[in-house]
This record gives structure tokens, C-alpha cells and sequence, in this order.
């Protein structure tokens, strides 16, 4: 039964990755945190204020099987939301312990302005960078106190630096969105910001930005798996309730 | 074409290695068997020997401090240097002689233990400072959030029982029921997550993991 | 004085405050120990009725993938649990995954498990020392612990150790305990239990309680010790009460300003937000 | 080996008393941060445990890969274990930027048994059994709450999964169910707050307790 499954998941993961790339219109769904940063960037340039950016501890490097994948996602949004600002005049600060992930940040800024017609306006006195994850967190609190950044974004692998820099966002009244895919810090993401991606969204919500194929492709491949998953949760929980327990002998076989 | 060795090469290194891996799991075929456990002990080997690296970049990071004379900073990066290779050489004497450095355990036992569990339970600090300025009900998700927490906050906590008989109950029930439907769906979702970011990998679509950073 | 800024003058009181108020707070309870009754619930039952299965002679494996720091969450468990299997006369072998610090966790449970002085090393327990976080590490003990041990801790040949005589990989075992901070205890349910049916119990930091519980109500694990009060649960259930149950007064004040906290966070926020 | 942290009894020897000590000055020092504000006795703790930290780990994975494997390849003579030898040399080229590539042989052998060996083991017990344990009737004699939790489990996951569609929009029909998702995904996250203050501030306790135990107002 896993083979089988194994072998359908990655059957449907080619072929919609395939279909992706041959041009097929797949997207991710609207997220409320994404489609928020356009006001976001919005409030800094009304306020005047900068825009302060940070993809988190992610164990300091890119390598990390867990919290790789969710810095590089924080920084491909860290493009989108860098375009954004430029055409609207507004200065961003991105905060990283993270120092292999520097020269991928620098090119990602340069190309948004680039891309936005004002290449003089990437500075790299705007990116910030820490040894550690204790000088990271008193320079962002410090930040925070002068600058007062209207909007505080927090996108990537969160540790415990999600509860500080969500409440010190919180006491200067700065519009805050997060999202992580570590559960242990989505609460607090939840709790202090306006909008918060959960999970996958986040992997969802750059691949969209970023308009990889691959990524669309392989995450339609596991929405079919979702309907899967469903088809079998609804029958099987009507069987339940009428005593039969033939779905799970299958299942289990 | 000269970059097939450093690029598809790469990839097809690690397709094949999964590979093995998936069928020697599913199927039982002695050669295959062999083959999966001698790259096992490869893959501990190469994990055990790569120790280094954090430290390499540790040592280089401090020592352009020391060196550009950082301020507020350099100090602390000559006293790491020092302190490092003290211990480090006080480690090596003890693993050469077969046995421990009596000013390295001692270190070891009381310095490390001690820094090491205060500096994690620093959190306490800042969740009890968050819990009053920052964890407030703005909308409908923190509400539920916050409800649900409080709850299970007072069920962990043995004086939930003596203040009311509900916090236990309500709060126990949280516990063993009312959070099961969204850990099931991360445990699902992150599984089938897994499965689509393993197949990208086998297919060299992922390369984050290989420094190239997103290229 | 207008409602408002009262709540004004409460937002601003500096945060420094709280963290005296906590860290004395947390200090009284030790100083008049209260004891209030700690209840047992199912995920900590599960851990204490599968090892009291334990037959004199079985091996159980004790795998320590936590660290010092995460000492207030899993060791009083893991002393528990020794202690419960040490009284059965059960083998008990030990190691450890991710935290380089093991050695020192061992020796503590060692120092807080008396059942364990009249034990004979080598032959009633053994102690293989530290190896590095890996699911294809643990797939190959499942299959053959000499290909990863082939020394003990103190550098002992394995097959020097009557322990081992009949102990090749997860089929000998009759139990596993993995005590974690990470999600260690997840590669031991897909490589141990799984394939070879190994059942598997986890004695986590209080967050694995849930991130784990999906895991023990679908039967991958036979139990699960959550923080503290799983400590605690355990404790009392075998009958060896120690420092989690004392830790649970300070757990209880703690735990009443927090609350305290979030309630007034939110009156607060309620009263202002007419004004904002 | 001698040390003394939350050793079991207060120390007597002078080695022992003088770790305890040494101990909660290095706390008073970290906790002097929160406390008080960062200040040198803050950064003096932190860079110390850095040091001693990185030390320690070089030293107990030497011995771990001394004992484990090398000796082994010496006195068995499994000369094959060269090869991973040599590989794990190669790991070292990754901080030599126009060498780089070479340190992605050992990178693949290590992602590639991983993933490999992850990926096709997590099916039953990620997706099947909770699958099962969710469609899984209380059975024979199970109380009302039994039942409610069924039916509250099972809608929920159902809700939540569908929350979780990443390439259809929330409209229509799913609008509500999704909507629904998202809450029982919240009341997780709440039940996951509650127990993540549970672990915080339990290390935080026993800090609280070696300061009262160093200072004997409490026995050790």
C-alpha cells in the first residue's frame, strides 16, 4: 500500500510539474498575508518610516534540511516586497544571521531595483547582518526603537526570536506579517501579527512570487494527493459512524 | 559541457543513493541490503568527519573582528580564540592519553552545564513579557488561539485543578482531543510536502542544499 | 484620571518588572513547597503500563536526543523510566543522537537512579556514547548495531560485552525510548517500529506533547512523556517522586501569571481600543 | 570525571564547590541581560559558551568517529571505508568558493540517503495510520465524550486539509469549510502555545532553583 502510494504521489507530481512547464496556467491561491504588502509598503511611505524585513535564525545557514527551504522562500518574497518599495520610495532594512545566505540576498535586492528602473537605489548599508542569533535580536530591537518602521515582515525558519521581535513590533504599532513553516513558533506569529502564512503557505506564496514550474507543479501533484486524503477521511468516516471497518482493513493492508 | 561533473553529476550522485534506499526499503534483496548499509556507515563517516566546518567558520568569522578591530566586538573574539583553543587542546591531550583532562571536565561538567541551560531557558523571560504585551485577541484567530492556550495552560499546571474542576477537563480535553485535528493535518500535509520536495530533489530541482543558493 | 490612561501607564510599565516578578515568583514555591495533586493522564500512562511489561532479561534501549539544556524537561522522565526498568531487571542499553553533551546526561541519571549502584556494567547496562543526527544512522542500528558500534563509550570491544551476546539490531529489542527536543523520536518510528515492529515510546520537551500525539493515538508510539508534567505523571506513577514533582509548584505560580498576564493584556486592550 | 551541577547531594570537594559557584556567577551573568540590560559580563557568558561549546562538540565527534569507525577500519582492515574517508575531506572544499563543487559528492551521498531512506518510510505512519486512527470508530462501550471526540476529530482534520488546498481558491462552496479549517488549525496552535510556555518556563524553574540550592537556602 505505501509502494502504491509512493509510486501515484510521484507519478502526479511529474506530471503536473510537466504541464507547469509546458506553459499550463498553474498559481497558488490568493494568501491575506501576501496580498497585504502592498499595504504594508503603502503605510511606510504614508508614515515615511522604513519597511524592517528578516527571514530569522534558520540555524544560521542555508544548509539546514528544515529551515533551508524557508529561508530561501523568505527571500524570494524578500524580491517581490523589495520592487514594491522601490516604486513607492520607501527604504527597506533586512536583518539575517544567516552569512552564507548574504551574497543570494544582495543579488535578489539588486535585481529588484534593478528590475524597478533604479538600480542607485540599492544600498548595502540596508541589508544587516549578525554573528549570532543574540547580536541579531539586540540590533533589530535597537533598530526598532530609532527607525520605528511602519511594517515589520517576518517570513522564513523562526526560533524563539518570533515572540521578541513580534512584541517589540507590537509596542511601536508597526502592521506586522509572518509566516514560518516551524509549528513550535506559529503561535506567536499568530498572536503578534496582522497576517501570518502557515506552514506550506509559505513554500506556496514564493513559488508564486518566484513563478517556479517545478514548485506550481509539484504543489498541484499534492493537492490531488489532498483530494485523495479527503475522499478517503469522508468515507471512511461515514463507515465509522455505521460500524464498518472494511476502508480500514484496505488501508492497512 | 564541461559542468556535467559539477552540476547533473551532482544530482544523478544522489538519485542513485535514494534510489537504493527506497527499493531496499520496499523490496528485500541481499545484494541491494549490503549496498544500503555499507552507504550508511559512508553517509556517518562523512557526517562525523564534517564537525569542522562550523568550526572553520567560527574561527574565521572571529578572527576578521579581531583583525578590523571591530568595535565593542574584538575583545569578545580574542577571548573566543583563546578560550577555544585551550579547550580544544586540554579535549585533544585527554583523547591521546585515553583519559580526560581533569580542567577539561571540570569546565565541561560546570561551565557548559550551566551556560548552556541558562542561556535556553532565557525564553522564559521574554514569553512571560510577550504574554502581557503583545498576546492580545485582535481577531478571531488569536481569540481561538489564545482561549485554547489558556485552557491547556491550566491543565499543565497542577493549581488548574484547584481553581476550578473545568480546567482540567476542558483543558485535559484540548490536550488529548481538541488539538489532534490540526497536528493530523500538519503531520499529513507536512508529509506530502516531503514527498514533493524529496521528488524535486531526486529530479536535481533543489539545490539549495549544495550552497548554490536558489541558482 | 480617564480610564485610558490607566491601561496606558499599565502598557508602559517596563519589561524588566515582569522578569523580577517571574524569576522571584518561580523561586517560592521551592522555598515552602505547596504539592498540589498532580493528575495522570493517558500519553504518560502509556510509557508507565508498556514498561511494566518488562520481563527480567528483555533489552530496552534508553536514546538521548536531548541536551543538558532541555535537563528540566526530559531528565526527570528518563530517570523515572531507568529506575522502573533497573527494578525489572531489565538490559538497558544506551546512546545518543545531536547533543555532544550526553556524557553528562548519562552520568546525572546514573547519580539519581539507585537501582542502578548494584548493577554490573557490561552485563545489566551498556553505554555507547554520542553520534550524529541521522535517519540513515538509525535505519542501519535497525538492521546491525556493530556496523555503528563496534566500541563501547569506554572503548570496550561490543562482543566483549555479555550484554550483547544475542542483540543484533531492532528485532532483539522490546522496547525503545527516545528522548528528544527535536524529531529524532519520528525516524524511530519509520525505521524501528515500522519496519521491525520495535515499539517506541518518546519523552519529549513539552511540545512534542503535541507535535507527537497524532503519533501515540494512532498507536506508532506506545507512549508519551510531555515536559515536566509528563516527568511528573511518570514519577508518581513509579513510585520514585523527584524533582519534576517539585518543579510543578513553580510550574503552577509561573503558569498563574501567565494567565494573569494574557487576562489583563486583554482587558486592557478592550478598554483602550474605544479610544484608539 | 567530577562535577557538581544539580549533582545529587551538595559537593564537598573543593573542585565541586568551586563548579557550583562558578556555575551561578555564569548565570547571574546571562541573567543580567534581562534583568538589568546587555551589557560586557552578558557577551563575556555568551562568546564563553560559544567557545566551549564549539570545543566540546569537535572533541566528542572526534572520539565518536575515532571509536566508532576508524578503529574498526584499522583493525578489521575494511580498507572500503577509505572512500568515505576521503569524502568526508571533500566536505572541506565548501568554504574554497572556486572548489566549491567538490564538496557536493559527499553533500549528495549524505541528501540522497536521507531523503531516500525518509521518504519511503513516512507513508504508513504519516498519511495511513492517521488516516486510520482518524476514520477509527471509539467502538463498543465508549462514552458520549468518546463519540463527540470522533466526530470532532474527523470533521476537523477533514476542514483543516482542506484549508490546506494551495492551488484553488478558498470560493464557492469550500469558502466555509476552509474557514472552519483555519479555526481548528488555531485551536492546535493554541493547545501548541500553552504547552510551549509549559517548557519555557519549566528550564527557567530549575534555573530558579540551582540559584536557591548554590546558595544552601534550599538542599541540593
Amino acid at each position: 500500500m505505501a509502494l502504491l502510494l509512493l509510486v501515484i504521489s510521484f507519478a502526479l507530481f511529474y506530471f503536473y510539474m510537466v504541464r507547469a512547464k509546458k506553459g499550463a496556467e498553474i498559481s497558488a491561491r490568493t494568501f491575506p498575508a501576501v496580498a497585504a504588502i502592498p499595504e504594508a509598503v503603502g503605510r511606510a511611505a504614508e508614515m515615511g518610516k522604513p519597511v524592517y524585513y528578516t527571514t530569522g535564525l534558520g540555524m544560521g545557514t542555508l544548509n539546514n534540511p528544515l529551515n533551508g527551504p524557508q529561508t530561501l522562500a523568505g527571500i524570494s518574497i524578500l524580491g517581490h516586497v523589495t520592487r514594491l518599495c522601490s516604486r513607492n520610495g520607501v527604504r527597506i532594512d533586512y536583518f539575517t544571521p544567516i552569512v552564507d545566505s548574504l551574497p543570494l540576498v544582495e543579488e535578489t535586492m539588486r535585481t529588484a531595483y534593478l528590475m524597478e528602473g533604479n538600480p542607485e537605489g540599492f544600498d548595502t548599508n540596508h541589508i544587516h547582518f549578525q554573528q549570532d542569533q543574540s547580536p541579531y535580536l539586540t540590533a533589530s530591537l535597537g533598530y526598532m526603537q530609532r527607525e520605528r518602521p511602519a511594517s515589520n515582515i517576518m517570513l522564513g525558519g523562526f526560533y524563539y526570536e518570533s515572540v521578541v521581535l513580534g512584541e517589540a513590533g507590537n509596542t511601536i504599532g508597526a502592521m506586522q506579517i509572518g509566516g514560518s513553516a516551524n509549528t513550535h513558533q506559529l503561535p506567536f506569529l499568530v498572536a503578534t501579527c496582522d497576517y501570518t502564512l502557515i506552514m506550506e503557505e509559505l513554500y506556496a506564496a514564493s513559488a508564486e512570487i518566484a513563478g517556479d514550474p517545478d514548485v506550481l507543479g509539484s504543489l498541484k501533484g499534492e493537492d490531488i494527493l489532498k483530494f485523495v486524503v479527503l475522499a478517503l477521511l469522508g468515507v471512511g468516516f461515514l463507515l465509522g459512524l455505521a460500524n464498518n471497518a472494511t476502508l480500514i482493513n484496505i488501508l492497512r493492508m | 559541457m564541461s559542468e556535467v561533473y559539477k552540476r547533473e553529476l551532482v544530482f544523478l550522485v544522489a538519485g542513485l543513493v535514494a534510489a537504493v534506499m527506497i527499493v531496499t526499503y520496499f523490496l528485500d534483496i541481499p545484494v541491494l541490503n549490503g549496498l544500503a548499509q555499507q552507504l550508511q556507515v559512508w553517509a556517518l563517516i562523512i557526517q562525523l568527519m564534517a564537525i569542522g566546518l562550523g568550526a572553520i567558520n567560527l574561527v574565521r568569522v572571529n578572527y576578521r573582528h579581531m583583525q578590523q578591530k571591530t568595535e565593542g566586538l574584538w575583545i569578545f573574539s580574542a577571548w573566543f580564540m583563546v578560550l577555544f583553543a585551550i579547550m580544544l587542546l586540554l579535549g585533544l591531550v585527554g583523547l591521546s592519553t585515553g583519559s580526560e583532562n581533569a580542567i577539561y571536565s571540570w569546565v565541561f561538567a560546570n561551565v557548559y552545564t550551566s551556560l548552556s541551560s541558562t542561556l535556553y531557558a532565557i525564553t522564559g523571560f521574554y514569553i512571560f513579557s510577550a504574554a502581557y504585551r503583545a498576546f492580545r485577541a485582535r481577531n478571531i484567530d488569536a481569540a481561538i488561539l489564545l482561549i485554547g492556550g489558556v485552557f491547556v495552560i491550566l491543565a499543565n499546571a497542577p493549581v488548574g485543578a484547584v481553581i476550578w474542576k473545568g480546567f482540567p477537563i476542558i483543558g485535559g480535553w484540548f490536550n488529548i482531543s481538541g488539538q489532534v485535528p490540526a497536528m493530523r493535518t500538519f503531520t499529513i500535509t507536512g508529509a506530502l510536502g516531503l514527498l514533493a520536495y524529496g521528488f524535486r530533489t531526486l529530479l536535481g530541482k533543489e539545490s539549495g542544499f549544495y550552497g548554490e543558493a536558489g541558482q | 484620571m480617564s480610564s485610558g490612561n490607566i491601561w496606558d501607564k499599565l502598557q508602559a510599565i517596563d519589561r524588566r518588572v515582569f522578569y523580577w516578578i517571574l524569576f522571584i515568583a518561580l523561586m517560592i514555591p521551592y522555598l515552602r513547597p505547596i504539592g498540589f495533586p498532580i493528575e495522570i493522564n493517558a500519553p504518560a500512562k502509556g510509557i508507565y503500563d508498556e514498561l511494566s511489561t518488562v520481563q527480567p532479561g528483555e533489552v530496552c534501549v534508553l536514546s538521548i536526543n536531548s541536551g543538558v539544556s532541555a535537563w528540566g524537561d526530559c531528565l526527570p522522565a528518563m530517570v523515572a523510566c531507568i529506575r522502573m526498568l533497573a527494578q525489572q531487571d531489565a538490559r538497558i542499553l544506551v546512546w545518543g543522537m545531536g547533543h555532544t553533551d550526553i556524557d553528562i546526561t548519562w552520568q546525572e541519571i546514573m547519580d539519581r537512579s539507585p537501582e542502578l549502584k548494584d548493577k554490573v556494567y557490561g552485563e545489566d547496562y551498556a553505554f555507547f556514547g554520542y553520534l550524529p543526527t541521522q535517519e540513515t544512522t538509525i535505519a542501519l542500528l535497525a538492521e546491525d548495531i556493530r556496523a555503528v558500534f563496534s566500541l563501547d563509550r569506554y572503548s570496550t570491544p561490543i562482543d566483549d560485552l555479555p550484554i550483547m551476546e544475542d542483540v543484533n539490531g531492532a528485532d532483539d529489542v522490546r522496547l525503545l525510548l527516545s528522548s528528544d527536543t527535536g524529531d529524532v523520536q519520528g525516524y524511530y518510528i519509520r525505521q524501528w517500529h515500522t519496519k521491525h515492529g520495535t515499539p517506541i515510546g518518546s519523552i519529549g520537551i513539552a511540545m512534542n506533547a503535541s507535535g507527537d500525539l497524532p503519533f501515540f493515538l494512532s498507536g506508532d508510539l506506545f507512549g508519551l512523556s510531555g515536559g515536566s508534567r509528563g516527568g511528573a505523571e511518570l514519577e508518581q506513577l513509579a513510585g520514585v517522586p523527584g524533582e519534576a514533582i517539585t518543579t510543578m509548584d513553580a510550574i503552577s505560580v509561573s503558569h498563574l501569571l501567565v494567565v494573569f498576564a494574557i487576562i489583563l493584556a486583554n482587558v486592557g486592550y478592550f478598554a483602550t481600543r474605544g479610544k484608539r | 570525571m567530577f562535577f557538581s551541577d544539580i549533582a545529587v547531594g551538595y559537593p564537598t570537594d573543593m573542585g565541586g564547590i568551586l563548579g557550583l559557584w562558578a556555575a551561578l556567577i555564569l548565570m547571574l551573568m546571562i541573567y543580567s541581560y534581562p534583568l538589568y540590560k546587555e551589557n560586557f559580563a552578558y557577551r563575556f557568558a555568551e562568546y564563553t559558551y560559544v567557545a566551549v561549546s564549539m570545543a566540546i562538540g569537535i572533541i566528542v565527534t572526534l572520539d565518536s568517529l575515532i571509536r566508532t569507525q576508524l578503529t574498526p577500519l584499522v583493525t578489521k582492515g575494511q580498507l572500503i571505508l577509505v572512500i568515505p574517508v576521503i569524502l568526508g575531506f571533500m566536505m572541506y572544499f565548501l568554504l574554497v568558493p572556486d572548489y566549491r563543487w567538490v564538496s557536493r559528492y559527499p553533500i549528495a551521498i549524505l541528501v540522497g540517503s536521507s531523503m531516500g531512506v525518509g521518504l519511503s518510510s513516512q507513508i504508513i505512519p504519516s498519511i495511513l495510520n492517521q488516516i486510520i486512527s482518524t476514520i477509527q470508530n471509539p467502538g463498543v462501550g465508549a462514552t458520549a465524550i468518546d463519540w463527540f471526540s470522533f466526530v470532532f476529530i474527523a470533521v476537523g482534520t477533514i476542514c483543516a486539509t482542506m484549508y490546506f488546498l494551495l492551488t484553488y481558491e478558498h470560493k464557492g462552496p469550500i469558502k466555509y469549510t476552509t474557514q472552519a479549517g483555519r479555526y481548528f488549525i488555531m485551536l492546535g496552535l493554541g493547545a501548541y502555545f500553552g504547552n510551549t510556555v509549559l517548557f519555557r518556563l519549566s528550564m527557567l524553574a530549575t534555573r530558579a532553583q540551582l540559584f536557591l540550592q548554590v546558595l544552601k537556602i534550599i538542599p541540593m
